[in-house]
């Protein structure tokens, strides 16, 4: 299913007859039960704006059960899109709108929405039963709550039946329909151009006819609806966004990360092993690659997260690309693996989709609090190269900067994702392949001279040879006790293992010399905000709200957290203070205050969510 | 330029590594027994690669001049699944001790025997932890006075040989470490099997466990305390005056006096579709019965390097090589010009 | 005061906690049959335990008004061995699934087995991972279509009875999620042996694996497709027009028509001194075989709480209990004044 | 055997004819090959060394291998032993006297040797195989080499033969006394009581009869050597040390710890369990414990290093002592089950008896650098306190504060050691444990009420209750999921999930109202010397000798390296630089500068071995 709509201007035909208010950007939430495809509804309006050339971020959140219990609050599940006529960063924070399917949605959402906002209700779904089981001892319509908001009742799943008679469907599946009806509506409001959830409806449906049907009626049915009921006095328009030039699809962070590494497969000459084992948030990278067997994309589901970073080291050892995915439970059973990656010097890529910890923790939820076990969760001193992603879209490109930077220096690198961007959402720039630079990758060649091969023999980086078996004359054994340089024969030698340990770490640190300087954005004194990872866009968006605010603020944003790029102590001079916002208790602060003793300021929230723009503009106002 | 293949020798298998094993210790024999069949696969040392755990017995890769990995411990079989799904060309072996296969890497060992991946593991099985100094392995007999069981130890001991029938084995053998002849011939028939080739090799550690195989070993009695499994034929043992009949799912000893013939016996086949037979005779243990050396069973099925592969190959045919370019740009789309 | 022991109800063993499987789950049913013999069992509450691992199946300890250790992905034999070593007096049992006992855990599964600690390990067979939504699971059948193997699974799939036996297991047995009168009774009977009682249950995973256990889950057909076992009784099934006899080592299908006596068919054991008939059994897969449910095997060993304590107290008759000061004071030493 | 040898006049009686030098101490190193016995001749000379009332440490150090080839320098095995009648702190660092059985152990040790010192050769070694399998093209005793030392050698191998004549041992077995030859003319050197070494051999080879009278003649024949032989001009005598009044008796490292874990048990009223997995420097912990199961002691040999902590926890869970110890790459794969004890808010001890690293390392050899893996190596906030021992006899105190924190705060506790701790031995002063405060544990009562038990009420300390199963009424479930305050419920409240971060953390900062403000020795201001573990009595000697030479510097060791003591920050303030050694690259000094930005000055040494005083020394005249 492959179509290219060039222009915006083809809505017009959807257009409505209401008169229509141009508006820069909306954020919309989406929210019901776990069972009424409330991440669907998400994902086509996200399609569907980004096909409008608006740009568009997301934030789904989704509970941990696979299906809590039906209209509990447990079973909540939510997606918020937010869309634009200008470039956007965040999956916005006030809500202009909100779409509750059941009262348990409405309860746990509206605190988020603004006032005048549009809350869009289904009211079929407001009985007794509904009430107990949002545990409601009354109904939240009822009374002055809701008076600040712009409330639409819809009886969704009755309009719903209606409109879908005559399918063939049974009531059940009917009202399964229902989510296709508020979409209809949502769309209608926002003059989202339906059609191409149309095609995915058919795609989606091809083998059920009758269900395809039913939801297509649900979609007009919606649609027709917001255009003849009374309710609104007219819909909103957002215009295209003003991006940079090019093609663009919409892409969730995993999947960009999933096409980053095939990238760099393509890049670098090899094909792409993933080992890994199933855990949220990360599976989807193993499932998203695991349909490109015809890429030569190998992927390997493990007995466990020991043995799938085991999988990637030996396929590395055998000159492949070896990657390793999980989430941070998996990750901490793969550390005992990743010290030995660092002691046998082969590249391997360790992707970390963080999410809340500790331990099990919040599955779904997200959290960048796992910074400081990708530092230090070995034994001994085994530092290796730490590159976190900013942004779904970012993933694609950072998952080919880590394996550039692996394969230069022969290390392990870890990658940071969190929850938040791997299933986030957001327009990406299709990029021409041809244009990226080659990841050059040099096996010594075959050697007949008799001589042992010396695998420990460095280059000027400090990296050694990746020898490859099955060329002949190269043989030669590595393992995880301390190795003499140039040889790699087993020593125990002290000053050896001295010398092994600086130049492990010297290595680590020549990366300094490969990757870019940071970056700033703003004002280059005053306060500047230091960033890392998933909290990318909020900090961008918040500095530039608050140099619109007229304070003096600059941004900047950590991509290595390990090594720091070389110019950052230099950058942390030009300011007076440094705040470093953070989804953790202040990890990446903790580095930066060891290294560089700043007394940075930490702003940190450890709640599964990600930063709303405001609580950081709050901060940075009482701070510059 | 000739493409004559070089004669190879165990030479060619030595590596300059002085070998570090205590003197007398069983992994010579083996080692010794490994060099000397190497040469005769047809396999250049530079397409052969050793991978091995952690244990006295896992330092063997470092004598071997072949690409070696001494990994950590009893992870040995995901390294090499991962190594053989992405280069099912070169020849791989794992080393592995009791302790590193069956105590904290038995996982892995039961995860490699189901998926059947094209290679052979070799288990020295000492009935202790070498390495760390003599505690008590998963193989040690109940009641093993050791560092760790001073009272003896209470876990009853797991039967490598069982374990791997259940975990879906295709080839599972078990030979002694100084009876060299017929080590050598079993460690053959694993290099020749395609397929996971389990061997468990009776292996002493002077030091720690002297003595543990006696009754395996010494010439004096290792007739009456084992017998020799061959594909088609009776089990007989004590230079044959003894045999193994079955009385309903148990065996038993017979004497072949005259009264009891060899028709009367249990053949074995190690080609039986389903494993029991194989199983029932694992469960064969001294002192109560012979212990059976050979191969248990030996059968074929589709190699996991061979199906990842080919899967790949598939998805070639079917959806064509993959083209990165137009993957990228295909499906909703849209232009900012 | 009464001494009366109350009298429990499943209400007793009812937490105050929202169950929140998907409606339809297997699972239900057997919470359901849970806690229909755990008042039966003469033990209350609070000496009871539910040790879990990660998975849907692994909620299962917040529904049962016990104490109850929802772990980590695999490891609940671990916790649960630690408790029973110094706790012997509690009643513990384990709640796994496919995923958790025979992927991740499936080491300490195995050592489980062989240490015989005495608890109850109950592993919610769905044949798929449920709570990360669908991917295969080591007892997926080859060729199955996940979430992660979009061209199907590569990986032979672990037979759990197999291994479970191979591990040296005392009790091992199997039964389906919605039979539940016999269901009800399996568990019963792993309640009351002493050891490490194994129980495989066939759990429908109506969400990402629905119907994967439809033959022998149907009325219409698991007449068909399983056969009970019972100890000393003959291997019958189809409502006693079907049986199974031996064929040296191959089971078979025979029709009981009258040519075929009850007599020839093979009778079930599961007391047998050697697993072999046991692990025969598990070999009978559907659609070859009608599938055994019931009890495979269920012999005594010494439990590892028992030996371990036992031990404890064999210490102390032999050295005294120990007294600490006089310990450390004893030895060389000296004294500065 | 138990004896206790009041009075050091004893030694009158075999003392030598020749003349007595008194001395104050002497550090004598004993090298060989791995066969020769060597450990057992330092573990003799360190006990008769102890019982003859002087302060002893020692410093053994063997190959990884079990037995490394013969003769091979990778086959040399040592033992160091300092005796001294002062107090003392480390095992020396230049030797007064050198034993070495071979070349090898002759060429590897040669250079610690100080000018002058004793140089006791077995002359019967150094023919031209030996010297090969040292690889040595030349005899080292020709040339000038040796000239600066005082060279003795002695045909011990022909000496022992002739010795044991008659006791029908084989030269084989006979050769295998040797040590016990060296042994005596050792003792014969410095006047050592060689009593209880005849009891030892007496007991130690009680059912070889032959072998025990062989051994006490090579003993004899040694120090009659000593006494009938022109090289000893005169014997030594190193007085009794003023240490504390008491009763002492030598201890070892893992030893101590051993008991220091009994004696928790005993204090708190519990039975021990320590589950773990044989891993070196650690596995001697459990063999020591497994032969207590008279006190309770459960060990389980588990089948992998997660089996060990899970268990331990499973323990902890049914009200008991929940310990389990391992050594680096064993740690790595614990942090997943210790992230859960973190939730779980249960008492567990680690014991991490560090070697060095990375990965599998250098397994017999001593480092300090896990210890930023103890702080971080567990995904999400997951804090816990660190204690580290710093001395063989220290170990007992450690695990009994450990455990006494663990259990007041219901957290998991790491406690570690290192391979030069726990393999080496001091004289330990045994405690009156009627003396030692109790360790009060209150488990809660059962309840008859009907309500739900609520498992995370907090106390003062925001400890929760330790609720054992058994109990009637208090039934409840725990696991890693994040729970909600009070009620332990599965929870994914954000607000909660904030509040919960911050109670652990919270919880464990609390433990610094609970342990020792740390204490300064020597001068108030100047130079600091900050220490931890096993470096603390290189540090302490180090500042001493400092000060003598009329630098102003302090030194002040700690004990906990998570939370610090209270009063830290206050005392680092008063001194001008801080001063960090550490067997690291700077794990306490990144912590130290992250928490205070103090820009300490590390002295890192990663050659798997101790610092030597005077290295500590040299570098402190540096900066002081
Ligand atoms: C993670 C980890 N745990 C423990 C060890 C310590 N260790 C090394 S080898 C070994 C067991 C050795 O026994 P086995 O596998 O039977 O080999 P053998 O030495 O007897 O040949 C152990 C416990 C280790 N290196 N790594
Ligand atoms: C260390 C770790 N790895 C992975 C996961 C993710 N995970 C949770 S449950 C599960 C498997 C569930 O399958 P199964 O054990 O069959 O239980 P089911 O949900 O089917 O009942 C996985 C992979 C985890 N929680 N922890
Ligand atoms: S300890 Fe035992 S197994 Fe290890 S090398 Fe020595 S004899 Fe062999
Ligand atoms: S996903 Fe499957 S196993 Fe899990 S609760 Fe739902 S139906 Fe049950
Ligand atoms: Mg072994
Ligand atoms: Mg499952």
């Amino acid at each position: 299913m492959s179509s290219t709509s060039t222009s915006p201007e083809l809505m017009e035909f959807l257009d409505s007859s209401k008169p229509r208010q141009a508006i820069s950007g909306v954020t919309v939430r989406l929210v019901g039960d776990s069972g009424d495809g409330m991440q669907l509804l998400g994902t086509q309006l996200t399609n569907v704006s980004a096909l409008a050339g608006n740009d568009v971020a997301t934030f789904p959140d989704f509970p941990a059960e696979i299906r809590a219990p039906r209209g509990t609050r447990a079973g909540v599940s939510g997606y918020q899109v937010h869309f634009a006529s200008e470039e956007i960063f965040t999956p916005g924070d006030g809500l202009d709108a909100l779409v509750a399917m059941n009262p348990a949605a409405l309860v746990t959402n509206i605190g988020d929405l603004k006032p005048a906002g549009y809350l869009i209700l289904n009211r079929d779904s407001f009985d007794a039963k509904d009430l107990k089981l949002a545990k409601l001892d009354q109904d939240p319509r009822q009374g002055d709550r809701l008076k600040p908001y712009h409330v639409i009742e819809v009886p969704m799943t009755t309009l719903t039946r209606t409109a879908v008679e005559g399918t063939g469907l049974s009531v059940k599946e009917a009202d399964q329909c229902k989510n296709f009806f508020a979409m209809g509506l949502v769309f209608w409001l926002y003059g989202r151009d339906y059609r191409p959830t149309l095609r995915f409806i058919e795609a989606k449906f091809k083998h059920l006819p009758a269900v395809a049907e039913a939801n297509r009626r649900a979609l007009t049915a919606g649609w027709n609806y917001g255009e003849t009921t009374e309710h609104f006095a007219s819909t909103y328009q957002v215009a295209p966004a003003r991006l940079q030039l090019g093609t663009y699809k919409n892409v969730m962070g995993n999947q960009a990360l999933a096409w980053g590494l095939m990238a760099a497969a393509e890049l670098s000459g090899k094909e792409l092993f993933v080992g890994a084992y199933p855990i949220t948030p990360a599976s989807d990278v193993l499932h998203e690659l695991s349909r490109y067997k015809h890429f030569g994309v190998r992927t390997f589901q493990a007995e466990d997260e020991i043995a799938a970073v085991c999988s990637a080291i030996g396929v590395s050892f055998g000159g492949g690309m070896g990657v390793t995915v999980s989430s941070g439970p998996g990750i901490a059973l793969k550390t005992e693996g990743m010290g030995l990656a660092v002691m046998l010097e082969l590249p391997l890529l360790v992707l970390n989709i963080q999410r809340g910890g500790p331990s099990t923790g919040l599955p779904t939820k997200t959290e960048q609090a796992d910074l400081l076990m990708a530092m230090f969760g070995r034994n001994g001193e085994a530092p290796l190269p730490i590159i976190a992603a900013r942004s779904p879209a970012d993933c694609f490109d950072a998952a080919i900067e880590a394996w550039r930077i692996a394969t230069r220096l022969m290390t392990p690198v870890v990658l940071l994702s969190d929850g938040y961007i791997a299933n986030g959402a957001e327009p990406w720039r299709i990029p021409d392949l041809s244009k990226l630079p080659k990841i050059e990758i040099r096996h010594p060649a075959a050697q007949s001279s008799g001589e042992p091969f010396r695998p420990y023999l460095r280059d000027e980086y400090l990296s050694r040879p990746w020898a490859v078996p099955g060329t002949s004359g190269l043989m030669h054994r590595i393992g995880g006790l301390e190795k003499e340089d140039v040889t790699g024969n087993i020593s125990y030698d002290p000053k050896n293992h001295q010398h092994m340990v600086n130049t492990r770490a010297q290595k680590v640190a020549n990366a300094s010399q490969l990757i870019d300087p940071v970056q700033v954005t703003g004002d280059d004194s005053g306060l500047l905000v230091l960033s890392w990872g998933g909290t990318y866009g909020a900090c961008y968006t918040a500095t530039v709200r608050a140099r619109a605010q007229g304070k003096r603020v600059g941004h900047a944003h950590l991509r290595w957290l390990n090594p720091f790029p070389a110019n950052l102590g230099e950058i942390l001079k030009r300011y007076q203070r440094v705040l470093i916002p953070e989804l953790n208790t202040g990890q990446l602060r903790f580095l930066i205050d060891a290294k560089f003793r700043t007394g940075a300021i930490g702003l940190n929230k450890v709640q599964g969510k990600p930063f709303t723009v405001s609580e950081l503009v709050d901060e940075i106002l009482r701070l510059a | 330029m000739s493409t004559d293949l070089p004669v190879l020798t165990a030479n060619d298998f030595t590596s300059d590594q002085d070998v570090r094993w205590c003197p007398g210790c069983g992994d010579y024999s083996i080692l010794a027994q490994m060099k000397k069949i190497l040469p005769t696969l047809g396999i250049p040392p530079h397409q052969t690669v050793f991978i091995s755990g952690i244990g006295c017995s896992s330092r063997f890769p470092y004598y071997v001049n072949t690409y070696g990995l001494h990994s950590i411990h009893g992870r040995a079989p995901a390294f090499a699944t991962g190594l053989k799904m992405t280069r099912p060309e070169l020849s791989v072996w794992v080393i592995t001790g009791d302790g590193d296969a069956l105590s904290i890497g038995g996982n892995h060992f039961i995860h490699l025997m189901r998926r059947n991946v094209d290679l052979n593991i070799i288990l020295f099985n000492n009935s202790i932890y070498g390495l760390t100094k003599g505690q008590y392995s998963p193989t040690s007999p109940l009641g093993k006075v050791t560092k760790s069981t001073p009272m003896g130890s209470l876990d009853f001991p797991l039967n490598p040989i069982s374990v791997a029938l259940a975990a879906e084995a295709t080839f599972v053998a078990r030979s002694v470490d100084t009876n060299i002849k017929h080590l050598g011939e079993v460690l053959l028939r694993a290099a020749r099997h395609k397929g996971t080739s389990f061997v468990e090799v009776y292996q002493n550690c002077n030091v720690f466990n002297d003595g543990a195989w006696d009754y395996a070993k010494d010439k004096a009695v290792r007739e009456e305390n084992t017998i020799e499994l061959e594909h088609g034929k009776p089990l007989v043992f004590a230079g044959g005056k003894k045999g193994i009949r079955l009385n309903g799912f148990e065996p038993e000893i017979v004497n072949l006096d005259g009264r009891v013939s060899q028709d009367d016996l249990l053949f074995h086949d190690e080609r039986a579709h389903s494993p029991t037979l194989a199983y029932l005779l694992s469960r064969m243990r001294y002192p109560e019965f012979p212990e059976p050396i050979g191969v248990f069973r030996a059968v074929e099925r589709p190699t996991y390097d061979y199906l990842v592969n080919h899967q790949i190959e598939q998805a070639r045919v079917q959806r064509g090589v993959g083209d990165l370019q137009k993957f990228l740009a295909a499906g909703d789309t849209w232009t900012v010009t």
